[in-house]
């Protein structure tokens, strides 16, 4: 198929359709809106369910009902949406049923802000709900890279019956750009075994999240933690860029992984030998390149548009045998690629060091710029 | 007037709660003091047989799905 | 890489302009991004995109410093001026902003009649169109031909052509020269 | 001939489609019987193979342990909205909420108005016992004025915490399928409220839409009454704030 | 006062009323109930509102309307609706109100159980809503702490205009320990400047989360993230047992740590130089000491009931220069003392190493003996 | 005497309490008459100082700006909620939110019927313009049968996404001080709507439990008319599912 | 008959709704197709002062609150 | 270190019992705990309370191996029986238990009709009180009188004195001897 000009969330949308999205349950926030909007156009087209829910609390709960039949289901949000899913989304990795959930991050905390914002990593990667749990969490860095790991995501929830979060900053889902959609898919037919259906013959299926014995629980929690290592294991992805000499490396991901490849790419050309790591899953992260590149190279800086929440993941790969430094915009601030590239300059041009708090530096350097 | 019918109470399930004894019209049940069962209830039981009707009123009342009624299946004119 | 910003009142069609022109930058082979205001900034009838055309991989959607500033109305060189790189592009639609109005020292400043051209063409909602012209008169972004077949291939593949476009666009052109 | 060697029938045993388990309910309690009235109906209807139940959180949050049907769990409140997402992608099936007063009149409150606004094509089973009985009795919205709970310690305040919240008023707007409210002590009650959720199955059947019997039931733990003290408290004053009968769909049949 | 045989959450509530609690808002939830339970009895008996809300969605908005007018305000929850609260807590900590949280965290994900457990530290910690912000999470280990912590919560919630959370697991809410009530305070009467109250002469206050404007949404992350660093340097409290001459350190919270603690005694006995560390302030987190601990000693054991959340950041401040351990039990399981003097054997006994994956190393373990 | 010459008296001019910026709203959308009656009343009745607005997130996010009254922005839906805990802390203030129609009667059902149930003393005004105004126009529980909007492409079908949710249903059982619907559209209209606001504050000052008035506002952007159609759109298509009128507390006055 | 009234329209707030305009019973409002606001609308201004009342019909309708009403305070019997 | 379990129908006192053992415990200058069960565990009319008494600082509330188990019927045996130390004590209601029942063999079992000797004296709800009364008999936990007294404050300081609660004791001891 020829590229077209698409706007992130609309390709998503579309993308998912074509992947066999068999229901989709959704409300309106922006800057996620089209990606409903398009579906309430679509689905209906298709004969299949669409519902615009009464919020996000009832998004989430009907897709949680929609995946215990072991169709293709998705929902989508953006940062507050999001967070009143978190019981929601505790009680569908509870019950081990596979979802997609999208969430087109903003400015936060709070009512904060719609311009783009990765201030999410936390609540998603770590675990925004109660109790133990992850999601694969997959960080597209174009519209095209948004449209390619959508059938993805449905394809690891599904084999590892889990959650599988695309977590794109608002400009993603905003901006246009060309890109290739993927053929239509014909939908499944199998229905996986432990889907409820009607108990023909007596074959019962119960779906719970509950264990009320703990022993019983700590086997449940024992066994996500199993397939955790898993996923852990076969589900890494990740965009490297002049890693092989690289001295330094810049860390970051969705648009400020982009935008700090720029300015890689322009401190290249000064000569400075520096890399980029991208992580596109950001969860299960690219823990074994990153501690490879930690044995070679110099230094680290991780850019992202928060205060530094994957930041600590880096760190805890790095384990203190190299610097690692942060630069971070907030509040729906993107960074622009000469300021990263300032940042490499520093990195490069001044001793680093292990000891005392990168992210105090850091705060102290932008509260003279901002402050 | 002979029985008609007759019940038995499940003792797995029955939890003490008198409830069909009490909306029995014919007084057939009460509880048994004398006994307890595996859950540590007075189970209960017919103590007017002959009074029963097997109405069934006892099991539709009954919240623990513990009563099976019978009738008997007299020739018409048996006594 | 050129980065430009396209604003106005919202109903003067400066996102379609935005997207003609990223639309006609894709054909020619060059990666574009279209980024627009979105969300409540609508509200209150302002508009504005940015878009970048580019032989290179482009970063950021986000522009620091424009080559080009693509405006409709006096509100958007308010906010857009400022934005523009010493050197860069003005493009000012003089039939709504004011003749006496001050600009930068340093910037390159093109004004031309569009709202009232558009009028004269019987194409009220063409001006958009007439300000592209004027683009394409006063850069080398792209032959205007192949610009003015790209726009009409646009509106042909959405269903709605518009045959006064195509004098708005040679007006515009011609206004600018 | 002795009365041993009359024949016999059974004229009343406990539905196939209960489970053998004992439940875990007080006694006197009647969830249990709400349970087995369910039992009956899909029994009767030939549903059993086609049911998909939605559990709700609450004194019932294990009842799917005691149905020989397909269960799902839903978080607190929030069974219409799962079963609002069941129903969309299994139309032909039978999906059917069991939720207690306090998931559905308090904290799922906005997923059965939207679910009954959108006539969301499921049945409600609705047990209103008055209070919250799993959490250990605290006041919920249908809690009577002047009833003593323990989050309500000097009787529920009307002016503070509202009167008793009843389904003919919240949802008169709504085009529903059924909504009746019935009793789940003495057996005209029972032996009616059968009826209404046969009824209730049977449009939701036909895709009347949504269809839903509240059902009164004594909670003799929290009431801190004896089950017969309950069941009387519950005929004489529950009733009085909450009307037993049909208010939607109850065309004679 | 005498000491008194009291419940936890009683206990909680009793201190929280008696340093000034001026309007509760919560909604039942074992095992955290009786905190609510005996608040709808004493708040009308002195004539502060009590409020039983709709939800946990209308709990924490409640309160959040509450704190805006400068008083003293709570909310009481478990992780399920805790996690219903995370929309609300990222508004708040937006908008800078203060106010008190306590979650009695119980075994999860999903529904889990009501047991006593520690899976809620990730959202609790680190930002369970969107946005970036912080919370001050306090975990006592008895029922004296919680008490003496309630008043301290709303102190620090106030002093620095953030969100205080009491984080207790199940057992510390439901049990019943000696201990000692403070007197009961006054009421402030002083209400904050930046409190709502009516524009009295046209001297309007308005309270919100919102910065379109991304900059200055920036600069509002900026102030938060400051505020944090000097609620890192001023506010951080821990308890250390035999850490002076101690070659190994265990690291627990709450009733881990409170666990710990006897395996601790135990192995002391044994003549093994082994301390404890317990943070009482999870958040901010005891950096310095364990930093200066890391210098000291030869590896770290971190004891949780969960799948290792402490952990991490326990592992962020050691930065590899020794090895650490970790040893959780899940789901609602309490682990024994004997289980944690097992794993401090093994700890002393055995070669330990910063390589690998502790937490791979542990859930072998762990499948072993539940699996 | 010219005409300059002759006296003259203000007989009407914008209220002091509200602000001088110009609002954000679109031309025609008459959040901002809704804006000036509230404005109005408080002035009227004196209460400005009194006053705590609880704003809520759509079109009206920024209503904090145009007021000179104290104010705090709640989260979507959640304004009744965060009115709650003022007025249960402030009981002597004004306390109002000020919420549209997917605030409301979707995100925020919970929150208003919970306050509802309640009887908090708190005034809602609630206004209804059939859409998501701020998220660009989707379809809202008061989107008429058959309107189009951006997530309604083929118009709402009532029969997946429900009728047009009525007030006048939906808070029939509740005791509640004051509920009406107006319009703001058309000046008899518009006068008969500031009554409402008025007789709704001041039953809330009486205490007389919650206190609602239902606006009906077009919405010329996201209906796609201009402001003079939207107003007749309003008129003859809207009322039709919204009657203009006085539901609860209309006494005489 | 002479104007009762006049009414100021303040352009900093029109934004040319035109609801004053058909709203006003007398057909005292227009738009000003001549000139643009520093917002870019065509205010409403009067094009028949003459039939003004000074109702305030057009103030009522207003979404912007933009208009001030004044009425003349003639003496009675002044023209 | 005592760790123990009373459990029993809801209703018979368990947690009563346990309360005013460590309510004893904690004014003979001890360190107690009070682990009740609770929640849904309530539901079916079953509870339990681990308590601890203790001159050290007690570790967990959980109890892993039980001193004492402190039953007042059958389906208490079933569930705690099996969690005793070897040589601990099982306390058996025998008004309730079958007296046929089997047990380990290596612990101390001591029964009472408690439920019997409660309702003879006229106070059915003292059962539990007996068999405290059995207890204080059959280990040197504490004094006898001491405990007696700090039953009396007890349920003085809630305002509910029950005269009759001695007698239940005392039988109870005598039961036991
Ligand atoms: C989010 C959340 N909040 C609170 C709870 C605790 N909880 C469990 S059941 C229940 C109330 C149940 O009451 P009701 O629905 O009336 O059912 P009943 O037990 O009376 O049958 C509550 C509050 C929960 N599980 N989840
Ligand atoms: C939790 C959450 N979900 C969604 C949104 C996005 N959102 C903002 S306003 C709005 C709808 C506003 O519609 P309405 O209440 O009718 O007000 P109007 O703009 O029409 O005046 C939505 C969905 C949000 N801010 N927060
Ligand atoms: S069947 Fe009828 S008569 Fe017989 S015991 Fe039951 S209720 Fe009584
Ligand atoms: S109604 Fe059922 S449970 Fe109750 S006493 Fe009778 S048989 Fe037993
Ligand atoms: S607590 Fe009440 S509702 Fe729950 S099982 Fe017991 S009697 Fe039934
Ligand atoms: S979008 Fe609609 S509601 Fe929002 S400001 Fe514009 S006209 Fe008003
Ligand atoms: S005051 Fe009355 S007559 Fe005068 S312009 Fe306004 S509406 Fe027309
Ligand atoms: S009603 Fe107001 S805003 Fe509209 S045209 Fe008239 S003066 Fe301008
Ligand atoms: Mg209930
Ligand atoms: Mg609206």
């Amino acid at each position: 198929m020829a590229k077209q000009l698409i706007k992130g969330n609309t390709a998503v949308a579309e993308a998912a359709l074509r992947a066999g999205l068999e229901g989709y349950f959704g409300y309106p926030i922006t800057p996620q809106t089209e990606l409903l909007e398009h579906l309430s156009a679509r689905m209906p087209e298709l004969g299949r369910p669409f519902v615009q829910a009464e919020s996000e609390l009832g998004a989430i709960n009907m897709v949680y009902g929609a995946a215990c039949t072991g169709k293709r289901v998705m929902t989508s949000s953006s940062s507050p949406g999001v967070s009143l899913m978190m019981e929601g989304l505790s009680y569908i990795a509870g019950t081990e049923v596979p979802m997609v959930l999208v969430d087109v991050v903003r400015g936060g905390p709070g009512l904060g802000n719609i311009a783009p914002a990765q201030g999410d990593y936390n609540q998603i990667v770590h675990g925004g709900g109660h109790g133990d749990y992850h999601m694969i969490v997959l960080a597209p860095a174009s519209v095209q890279e948004a449209v390619d790991l959508t059938a993805l995501a449905f394809d690891l929830a599904e084999k590892y019956r889990t959650i599988t979060c695309i977590m794109m900053d608002g400009s993603i889902g905003q901006m246009m750009e060309p890109a290739e959609l993927p053929p239509m898919q014909p939908l499944r037919t199998e229905i996986p075994d432990w889907a409820v259906r009607g108990a023909k013959n007596g074959d019962k299926r119960v779906l719970t999240s509950i264990n009320l014995d703990p022993p019983a629980q700590e086997v449940m929690n024992l066994r996500l933690m199993k397939r955790w290592q898993e996923i852990e294991a076969n589900e890494v992805r990740y965009k490297g860029y002049f890693l092989e000499d690289a001295e330094y490396v810049v860390v970051g991901f969705g648009t400020a992984g982009r935008i700090a490849l720029s300015a890689v790419r322009a401190a290249r050309e000064e000569g400075i030998k520096i890399g980029l790591l991208r992580p596109i899953t950001v969860a299960p992260f690219p823990i074994d390149v990153l501690d490879e590149l930690t044995e070679k190279v110099k230094a680290f800086l991780v850019v992202e548009m928060n205060a530094g929440q994957m930041f600590e993941d880096v760190r805890l790969v790095v384990r203190g045998r190299k610097p690692v430094e942060f630069f971070g915009r907030m509040g729906g601030v993107v960074p622009f690629p000469d300021e990263v590239l300032t940042e490499i300059h520093r990195l490069v041009g001044t001793p680093q060091t292990t000891e005392g708090s990168p992210r105090d530096r850091w705060l102290a350097r932008l509260a003279e710029t901002i402050g | 007037m002979p029985a008609k019918g007759y019940i038995e109470v499940n003792e797995l399930y029955c939890k003490a709660c008198e409830l069909c004894v009490t909306d029995c019209p014919y007084g057939v049940l009460a509880l048994d003091m004398e006994r307890l069962t595996s859950k540590g209830y007075h189970p209960a039981h017919m103590v007017q047989p002959e009074a029963c009707t097997g109405c069934g009123i006892c099991a539709v009342v009954c919240p623990d799905a513990a009563i099976t009624v019978y009738r008997y299946e007299r020739q018409k004119g048996e006594a | 890489m050129t980065e430009m910003i396209c604003a106005g009142f919202g109903g003067q069609g400066v996102l379609t302009a935005g997207m003609l022109l990223i639309h006609a930058g894709m054909k020619q082979g060059n990666n574009v991004i279209f980024y627009p205001s979105y969300g409540s900034e609508m509200r209150g009838g302002t508009a504005n995109c940015a878009i970048k055309i580019s032989e290179k991989k482009i970063a950021s959607p986000v522009i620091r410093q424009a080559d080009i500033v693509f405006t409709m109305n006096a509100p958007a060189i308010d906010k857009f001026e400022s934005i523009l790189k010493p050197g860069g592009l003005l493009l000012v639609n003089s039939s709504l902003v004011d003749e006496n109005r001050t600009y930068r020292d340093d910037i390159r400043v093109i004004k031309a009649p569009v709202t009232d051209i558009a009028g004269e063409l019987g194409n009220p909602r063409g001006a958009n169109i007439a300000m592209i012209g004027v683009l394409a008169a006063s850069t080398d972004l792209f032959d205007p031909e192949f610009l003015l077949a790209q726009i009409n291939d646009y509106f042909e593949a959405k269903g709605k052509k518009v045959p006064a476009n195509e004098a708005c666009f040679r007006k515009g052109m011609e206004t600018a020269q | 001939m002795t009365l041993a060697e009359v024949p016999t029938r059974i004229v009343y045993s406990r539905p196939e489609v209960l489970d053998k388990r004992v439940t875990h309910y007080c006694p006197g309690c009647t969830h249990g019987v709400a349970h087995r009235l369910v039992a009956e109906v899909l029994e009767e209807m030939g549903e059993v193979e086609n049911a998909i139940g939605v559990a709700s959180v609450g004194c019932s949050v294990f009842i799917y342990n005691y149905f020989n049907i397909d269960f799902v769990e839903a978080a607190h409140g929030r069974a219409p909205a799962m079963a609002t997402g069941i129903k969309r992608l299994l139309p032909d099936r039978t999906v059917f909420t069991y939720q207690g007063d306090g998931d559905l009149a308090s904290i799922g409150m906005g997923e059965i108005v939207g679910a009954a606004s959108r006539g969301e094509k499921i049945t409600v089973i609705f047990l209103n016992n008055a209070n919250y009985g799993m959490t250990g009795g605290q006041m919920a919205p249908t809690t009577l004025p002047g009833q003593k709970t323990t989050s309500s310690p000097y009787g529920k305040d009307a002016a503070r915490f509202g009167k008793p919240f009843r389904i003919e008023d919240a949802y008169s707007g709504f085009d529903m399928g059924y909504l009746a409210r019935g009793a789940l002590v003495g057996a005209a009650n029972i032996n009616r409220a059968k009826k209404m959720i046969r009824k209730a199955f049977e449009k939701h059947m036909d895709n009347q839409g949504l269809c839903y019997v509240e059902l009164l039931s004594p909670c003799p733990t929290n009431w801190n009454l004896a089950p017969l003290k309950a069941k009387d408290f519950l005929l004489e004053e529950m009733t009085k704030h909450f009307p037993l009968g049909e208010f939607k769909g109850g065309d004679a049949k």
